[in-house]
């Protein structure tokens, strides 16, 4: 007998295909349904259907709403809410007025507060918090202007950048102090 | 023998205590006035003429003068039924009236009107014409999907107020001498034609809000779950005050006494809640003699807070009004009815009537019947609320961002 | 309500560090209606509607807010050439207007940033807008110099039209604006396949994964090389962006051989009222360096 | 506290309307559900007929609470007395929450004829919002 | 309290009257045991004696079985050895035993409406746990069942005789059901239809679900024999202009349009042959074109020719060539007017127009190919301008790819319908098939967003439909889309069961549009006095207990004007509304008691809320004096007038706030001997 017990394998470690409560949590939900429509959508896939970006990527905004529904957390890691390229041709043809480029931008918040970021996205706000701007300018285009008879930096928040209590210092503390993101910290270990 | 009449004067305001001066010099009867009822020497006397508000501890006095007399008068809203100082017991102010002292008889009115006193005298009955009879509005009754708390008077004068969803008591009222309606101002029902106006306003408010519009969609959930009525809607909730709107002259006897914390003063208790638009209108009946200054320092500390043009000729006007007033202070005290009638006249032809109806932010409601002038230099302004405190002369109160008064001081 | 045949100019980011000849134009076309054109000082990003927005909607309330003082103090009506700045500053002006709890809550962050109050006194406009509405295709023909005996595959970008509930300009789906300011230039607008549909730089994406937001460009170029256009005209320095590096990163990795020239509305007008060809600045694009307007240009008399 | 307030007598006034209201409490009653012996109903022809005066003659009268039950939202058998008679009670409740008192002791309800657990459910919340506001001590007074 | 300036009622004052009712009240009080049922909980001769102590009550009893027959007995005694003259019985429900007592006075010549039912039973024994409590509560009923009683008034019964006529309005395949089955009954019935010809949309179509039988051959019998009927007068081109009047009485004025086509016309169709002009046909919802004097189809009744007046340019070549001189231009609109006890509604509905939807392209200029199912079904029908093939608009081939698109207009918050029309997705189901019996190799599939097919046979036809190879796909299309160089159509849509966007290469795309309330209902409606509700339709009576009849009584609803239906269910109501409204007329005479409100003048200020208040429209500002009047036929004595007048000017009878007011104090406070209320 012992032996027999002995020489049967040990229970293979399975990936769980179906989910427990665990899983979901609506509390985050009660937000977005305030600001947003959600609890109308009848999955009628006319979101999907009109979304440009999903017909090329894996981002199926019906799905994903679906998930808001039902309140499951893995729509808050899911990197496919960045494939969203806020286009509102959903929002327009949405037949319940769901919103749903909304429901992806609180979403995308709500993610963002995990720590849900990608590398790019935190080096375009590190761009912000420099420079004041998303892209900011560059030797080229400094020729070019001048060339163009323009001044050589644009009167924005940069060009002001050294006069003193400089407002660009103040964006760059009050705003947009985001967490830091999953992949970043990962990084740090392996450094 | 001539009927032996004393008219005693309670509460701050002496408005009606004053009115009883233009009863007819010759009506066979011979008029006291006791301005101090408290230094009044008991002696038998036909008719009592009770004014102005009652508090509890006016109970002894008022029962040792019905005591001495054959027939008691409650004259006046204040006296009848708390009128507009009864608004302050929402906060704990025990206002009360007459008839729940000593056995006595209404006469209704802010200002009460003399000659209907008169007829009470004189052992007649009022006349019960109704106000709708006299307005020159017409009502259609249509359900009403807003309550708005200032019109364009200027515009449209044809159809009901309530039609425009400007609540207007007229429905429920008496005729009077000095209709608020012609100057553009919604009755507050201060000579009610049926017993609870104010309840029955309500009531008929209440019905219009429901949009007749059917819906069929289910309640959901097992009735009984479904508390429909715990969700303000957005009708009910811009209906700004509802005591204030329906209850301006009976709430101590529709509700008991509130239990709101009490802000000192009545008269910033009375104040405190009421949407700011119905501020000169209230501070026009509350003032009694100072009633000029004050619902001018009302409004023209709004005015200057937020900056609110003013031409000149309403300025004069403004001005007369002050004068008129200083002159009165003293004349009201010897009792001249002549002068008293002739000054009540003047402010009765720029102020719409006794209670300053037609004053109003940024200028006048309706033209005042004088030579000079076109109209649009009178028309009031619409105006917006904007939070703040403001002060000006003897007033000072701050409103909330939806134009609710939430502090009222006045300093005599 | 805001000062009369005078704007602010709002640059926003690409357009001033990118693409400078598109300020130029616009400042040249305005002056030219009788527009004065007023610089914004420390005017910073909009910031973009689908990034920031998505990282944290309350501050990027806030950026737009302050930008939108700046032109508040100036008594200003706010001219945007982008259709990123457009959606964010239009969208946020209209939704702080509306909603007082929101406005409250930006105006006490703002006092963190200096001294700025959102009192919601201008209007926020888009350069296309204006052209289209304010002025109108009639009211320009007289000022022409030019004009271009071209076709043009017009891409509106989606913030300008979109969310139609909130812009209120024209109809998303089968919007004519575009074309009929394009038409008084004599300009023929191509009509291609999956016209209104996005560029694939927005929302975040093209910084997110660019190869995502290119394979989605790469089926818009498909479309539009299919009806052969003399160039592309767009109304945002972004989609402009796109399309232009779109194009090298396909022609680079996918040989697709692209060179298809990408002009702003503002561009093309200031061309047809009499900006120097130089200036432009088609030559300083990637694509279409050996592509001259004059070309195609007729002089009017 | 409660259990002071537990022994006395109560007297709640329900009016119900001739049709859903009334036969929601018959089928209660032939299913033999208890409730509290505080209910006392009115029989009304259509829940919109209460109107505030009647609601204010009960309290005034000495019952401390007063509750109106009429048929389902959009099946009113005169097509909209519930609704009417639901927007009269918004404004009632804004006047007692005016007057510093509890908003509780008046409420508007709905039933169905067949279900009477509907009928029970309201009374049952009738009692409970009752006894929640003598317990915050904002009921009217008993003789004004 | 204010002293009450309010007049006393009437009921009040002790005249001499003998008038039961008019004299002092003296109250008999009758208590049932209901056997074990009340006496376990109640003490009934606690009761009993309370109530003895109450004004007024002359007499108290309490007995085992009240309602039966010595039960009646002791109440009869009573009144005649007491003089007792209102009674108050508590034991079971108004609904149960209360007619019993009711008809029990009734025999001994009291008015029923002086018996006050006080329901101790399921309202008090049978749910009450303690028997003291039970037994207070008992006495507090009574007692309020005795004030109550105190102040009722008789109300009399009226006897109103009907005009024997009904009107029918609209002439579709519901309003024809209701007139011949009208007729049937022997009701003289007026049928008043807008369109030139009788049938409705059931004429349109090519096959009807689930059986797929030829529409019109089963509706032409109908039509036939309702043109033929001798009980039927049949308006066409006329529309209904003014009602009044209530139950039993409308008087109803209706507007013909003219045909300038006599009724000798022999429709030899000479006229149209000749005539140069064309327009597209809407009986052929725009499939074909017609002549400015058609006939709508070959199978038209009535057979005349019509002119269209607005197309003619009036060249006068049709009145020449005529051989029976009918055509004849001169012929002017005019009015009927004409009288009806009752009303049935059957106004139908209209297609809704899906070019509001912008994605979908509907009515573009390259879109040709984008149609609706009701257009299919021309193509389809027998005898259609493409004789039945399927050609695709643009270029007249055959398709093969054919695409249907659901909820198009339904389902739909952005254009305001939220409600599902249900119809479409048999509708689609059945063309789907259709096509795909004549075409085998043509694909079709329908988009979809949910497959609703309940009812006899539909979820069978829908498997049916499956395994002949319908595509079903689980998704609500973005967009059609058109390659603008090869002008080739795409839907495209989202399979969201397999979570695939899909671009379906589509040759024809047919929409199932929804079905919308016709534009003319607004004035209809209001003509009516019927109230509609959110969606436009008319509003019924009540939701499940009274589908068929309206808000107002008299007029009752059949078809799709009460909200989209498909014919079964349509032909159901209208036989049910037929039924309905014939029986008042058959019987002659309507019986009404006057239970409703009076108006006190001295009080009544004219603000007019009780007219908006009133839902059955019974309530009226009489136009000779400008008094607010009630019409006692119309009303229901529901009493919302009374709540709704600020000045209480307006009371229900028996009703009235004084009367309720009593009850009221009863029930408010805890019961003492001799009662709260005296006279």
């Amino acid at each position: 007998m012992t032996a027999i017990t002995q020489q049967k394998p040990p229970l293979p470690e399975t990936k769980k295909q179906f989910k427990t409560t665990d899983d979901f949590d609506d509390a985050y939900l009660k937000d977005i349904e305030r600001r947003t429509n959600i609890w109308s959508c009848i999955q009628c896939g006319t979101c999907t259907a009109s979304c440009e970006s999903g017909r090329w990527t894996a981002f199926k905004i019906r799905n994903i709403i679906r998930k808001v529904v039902l309140g499951d957390l893995s729509a808050l890691d899911d990197p496919d809410i960045w494939f969203c390229t806020t286009c509102y041709q959903c929002y327009e043809r949405c037949p319940r007025d769901v919103r749903p480029t909304d429901v992806i931008i609180e979403l995308r918040n709500y993610a963002t507060a995990r720590g849900n970021m990608s590398p790019n996205h935190q080096k375009t706000v590190g761009y912000l918090k420099q420079t004041g701007h998303g892209v900011p300018i560059d030797d080229k285009t400094r020729k070019q202007r001048v060339e163009l008879g323009l001044p050589e930096l644009p009167p924005t928040i940069y060009k002001y950048k050294d006069e003193k209590d400089s407002e660009l210092k103040k964006m760059a503390d009050y705003l947009f102090n985001l967490p830091p993101g999953k992949e970043s910290k990962d990084r740090k270990k392996e450094a | 023998m001539a009927q032996k009449v004393t008219v005693f004067n309670f509460g701050t305001c002496a408005k009606c205590f004053d009115a009883t001066l233009l009863l007819p010099a010759d009506n066979g009867y011979e008029l006291k006035r006791a301005l101090e009822p408290s230094k009044w020497v008991p002696s038998p006397i036909d008719v009592a003429v009770i004014t102005g508000y009652l508090l509890p501890k006016d109970k002894v006095l008022v029962e040792k003068i019905a005591k001495n007399a054959k027939l008691v008068i409650a004259f006046g809203s204040c006296a009848a039924t708390g009128g507009p100082f009864g608004l302050a017991c929402a906060r704990g102010t025990k206002v009360t009236p007459a008839r729940d002292m000593v056995e006595a008889i209404d006469v209704h009115g802010c200002v009460g009107e003399w000659f209907e006193l008169h007829q009470v005298i004189k052992g007649n009955q009022p006349d019960r014409a109704k106000l709708c009879d006299a307005c020159k509005r017409r009502s259609t009754c249509k359900f009403l999907s807003e309550v708005v708390r200032q019109i364009d008077p200027s515009q449209d004068d044809e159809s009901c107020f309530n039609d425009r969803g400007f609540m207007c008591n007229g429905y429920v009222a008496r005729q009077c001498k000095e209709k608020c309606i012609d100057v553009a101002t919604p009755c507050r029902a201060c000579k009610p034609l049926v017993d609870h106006p104010g309840i029955r306003m309500l009531s008929m408010f209440g019905t219009l809000m429901a949009n007749v519009e059917v819906g069929t969609e289910a309640t959901g959930g097992i009735a009984g779950t479904d508390k429909l009525a715990d969700a303000p809607d957005d009708v009910t909730r811009s209906v700004p005050d509802v005591s204030g709107a329906f209850f301006r002259f009976s709430l101590p006897v529709e509700m008991p006494i509130g239990k709101l914390p009490s802000t000192g003063s009545i008269l910033s208790d009375v104040f405190t809640g009421r949407p700011l638009e119905e501020l000169p209108l209230l501070a026009g009946m509350l003032g009694g003699r100072r009633a000029i200054s004050m619902v001018l320092d009302i409004i023209e500390a709004y005015e200057n807070g937020t900056g609110i043009e003013i031409n000149d000729i309403v300025k004069g006007y403004r001005n007369k009004l002050r004068e008129i007033e200083a002159q009165m202070q003293s004349v009201t005290k010897a009792g001249d009815a002549a002068w008293y009638g002739s000054a009540a006249d003047a402010i009765r032809k720029i102020a719409g009537n006794m209670n300053l109806s037609n004053i109003f932010f940024g200028g006048f409601k309706t033209p005042i019947k004088d030579e000079q002038a076109p109209f649009d230099e009178y028309k009031s302004k619409i105006i917006e609320f904007k939070k703040g405190t403001y002060q000006a002369g003897r007033v000072k109160y701050a409103i909330d961002a939806e134009g609710k008064v939430n502090e009222f001081s006045w300093r005599p | 309500m805001a000062r009369e045949k005078a704007f602010a100019s709002f640059l926003g980011c690409i357009a001033p560090n990118r693409y400078p000849q598109l300020e130029l134009a616009t400042n040249f076309v305005m002056k030219k209606l009788g527009y004065e054109i007023e610089d914004m000082e420390r005017a910073s990003c909009c910031p973009a509607p689908g990034v920031f927005r998505s990282f944290n909607k309350v501050d990027w309330m806030v950026a737009a807010a302050r930008n939108i003082c700046i032109a508040e103090k100036k008594d200003l009506d706010i001219l945007t050439i982008c259709n990123g700045c457009f959606g964010t500053l239009a969208d946020v002006n209209k939704h702080l207007k509306a909603d007082e709890t929101a406005r409250n809550l930006v105006n006490e962050r703002l006092k963190d940033l200096g001294d700025y109050e959102f009192k919601g006194t201008i209007d926020v406009r888009h350069v296309a807008e204006v052209l289209a509405f304010e002025v109108s295709p009639a009211a320009i023909a007289p000022l022409l110099t030019r004009k271009l005996k071209a076709r043009a595959a017009i891409h509106y970008g989606c913030h300008l039209l979109k969310p139609s509930a909130i812009k209120q300009l024209d109809n998303p789906e089968k919007p004519h604006m575009l074309e009929d300011l394009v038409a008084v230039l004599g300009v023929e607008s191509v009509d291609f396949k999956d016209k209104h549909t996005c560029c694939g730089a927005g929302g975040g994406l093209k910084s997110f994964s660019a190869p995502d937001s290119m394979v989605i460009l790469a089926e818009k170029m498909k479309n539009i090389s299919a009806v052969k256009p003399d160039f592309i005209l767009d109304t945002c320095p972004f989609c402009h962006l796109q399309f232009e590096t779109g194009q090298d990163y396909l022609n680079k990795n996918f040989n697709t051989g692209y060179d298809i020239p990408v002009i702003h509305l503002a561009q093309i007008m200031a061309y047809c009222m009499g900006l120097d060809e130089k200036l432009v600045g088609i030559q300083y694009q990637l694509m279409g360096k050996n592509y001259s307007l004059a070309s195609e240009a007729i002089v009017c008399d | 506290m409660s259990e002071k307030a537990e022994p006395k007598k109560r007297n709640v006034v329900v009016f119900a309307c001739n049709e859903c209201g009334q036969g929601a409490m018959n089928t209660a009653g032939v299913a033999r559900m208890g409730y509290d012996a505080a209910i006392k109903i009115v029989p009304l022809q259509c829940s919109g007929q209460a109107s505030p005066l009647m609601i204010m003659d009960a309290l005034k009268n000495g019952a401390d609470a007063v509750g109106v039950i009429g048929c389902c939202i959009g099946a009113c058998h005169f097509v909209n007395g519930n609704m009417l008679s639901m927007h009269r009670i918004k404004l009632l409740k804004k006047l007692f929450k005016e007057m510093g008192y509890s908003d509780q002791q008046i409420n508007h309800y709905t039933a169905r004829a067949a279900e009477g657990e509907t009928a029970v459910g309201d009374f049952e919340d009738i009692i409970a919002r009752l006894k929640q506001a003598e317990n915050k001590a904002g009921t009217l007074p008993k003789e004004w | 309290m204010t002293e009450t300036i309010k007049e006393e009622p009437s009921t009040r004052d002790e005249s001499e009257k003998k008038a039961s009712g008019r004299e002092k009240p003296r109250i008999g009080v009758f208590i049932c045991h209901c056997g074990h049922n009340i006496a376990d909980k109640v003490n009934v001769d606690k009761v009993t004696e309370f109530a003895k102590t109450l004004p007024n009550v002359e007499h108290a009893e309490n007995y085992m079985f009240m309602c039966s027959k010595p039960g009646t007995e002791i109440i009869k005694k009573a009144i005649h050895e007491k003089g007792i003259n209102r009674t108050v019985v508590a034991s079971c429900s108004r609904t149960q035993h209360g007619p019993t007592f009711a008809r029990t006075i009734e025999e001994e010549g009291l008015n029923r409406h002086l018996h006050e039912q006080v329901n101790i039973r399921e309202w008090c024994s049978w749910v009450t746990k303690d028997k003291n409590d039970a037994t207070e509560k008992a006495k507090q009923m009574v007692e309020a069942g005795v004030n109550r009683s105190r102040k009722l008034e008789p109300i009399e019964t009226r006897k109103i005789s009907t005009t024997p006529a009904a009107l029918v309005v609209g002439g579709g395949i519901a309003g024809l059901r209701a007139a011949s089955d009208l007729a049937a009954i022997g009701v003289k019935t007026y049928l008043v239809e807008k369109e030139p010809t009788i049938g409705g949309h059931m004429t349109q179509l090519n096959k009807t679900f689930p059986t797929q039988e030829c529409p019109q051959c089963s509706i032409s019998p109908l039509t036939n024999g309702v043109a033929n009927n001798k009980n039927i007068i049949l308006f066409t081109n006329a529309q209904v202009k003014t009602v009044e009047g209530s139950i039993g009485n409308f008087k109803i004025e209706v507007e013909l349009t003219p045909r300038y086509v006599k009724d000798n016309c022999t429709s030899c169709g000479d006229c149209s042959k000749s005539c140069p002009v064309e327009v597209p046909s809407e009986w052929d919802s725009g499939m074909s074109m017609r002549k400015a004097i058609y006939k709508p189809f070959a199978q038209a009744i009535p057979a005349t020719y019509v002119r269209d007046k607005k197309a003619c340019i009036e060249c006068m070549t049709c009145v020449n060539i005529c051989p029976a001189k009918a055509v004849d231009f001169s012929q002017k609109r005019e009015t009927r007017t004409f009288e009806v006890g009752t009303i049935i509604v059957a106004a139908g509905y209209d297609e809704y127009d899906p070019s509001e939807i912008s994605a979908y392209h509907y009515h573009q200029a390259g879109y040709e190919d984008v149609i609706t199912q009701l257009q299919l079904e021309r193509m389809l029908v027998a005898g259609s301008i493409t004789n039945s093939q399927l050609l695709r608009p643009s270029d007249g081939k055959i398709p093969k790819r054919v695409t249907m698109i659901q909820c198009v207009g339904s389902r739909n918050d952005q254009v305001g319908n939220k409600y599902c029309t249900g119809v479409c997705c048999m509708f689609a189901i059945k063309n789907a098939t259709i096509l795909k019996d004549s075409y085998p190799s043509m694909d079709v599939a329908i988009c979809y967003i949910d497959i609703r097919t309940p009812g006899l046979n539909s979820e069978e036809f829908y498997k049916k439909a499956q395994e002949k190879g319908v595509k079903f796909i689980r998704g609500r299309p973005g967009e059609i889309q058109r390659d603008p160089i090869t002008g080739n159509l795409q839907v495209i849509v989202e399979d969201t069961l397999s979570m695939t966007p899909l671009k379906l290469k589509s040759d024809l795309v047919v929409l199932s549009a929804a079905m919308v309330p016709p534009k003319t209902i607004g004035n209809l409606g209001s003509a009516l006095h019927v109230l509609r509700d959110k969606t436009g339709f008319l509003k019924e009576f009540h939701i499940k207990m009274n589908p068929v009849k309206s808000s107002k009584d008299g007029i009752f609803l059949a078809g799709a004007i009460q909200g989209p239906k498909d014919i079964p269910q349509s032909v159901a109501q209208a036989g049910a509304a037929a039924s309905l409204a014939a029986a008042p007329l058959v019987r002659g005479f309507i019986e009404k008691e006057m239970l409703v409100p009076r108006i006190d003048y001295d009080l009544c200020v004219h603000c007019g809320l009780c007219i908006s208040a009133c839902s059955p429209v019974a309530i009226y500002q009489d136009a000779a004096d400008g008094k607010i009047k009630v019409n006692d036929i119309a009303c229901k004595a529901c009493g919302l007038c009374q709540a709704a007048c600020p000045t209480g000017a307006i009371q229900l009878k028996n009703f009235q706030e004084d009367q309720l007011h009593d009850e009221i104090v009863a029930l408010a406070e805890t019961p003492k001997e001799g009662g709260h209320v005296h006279e």
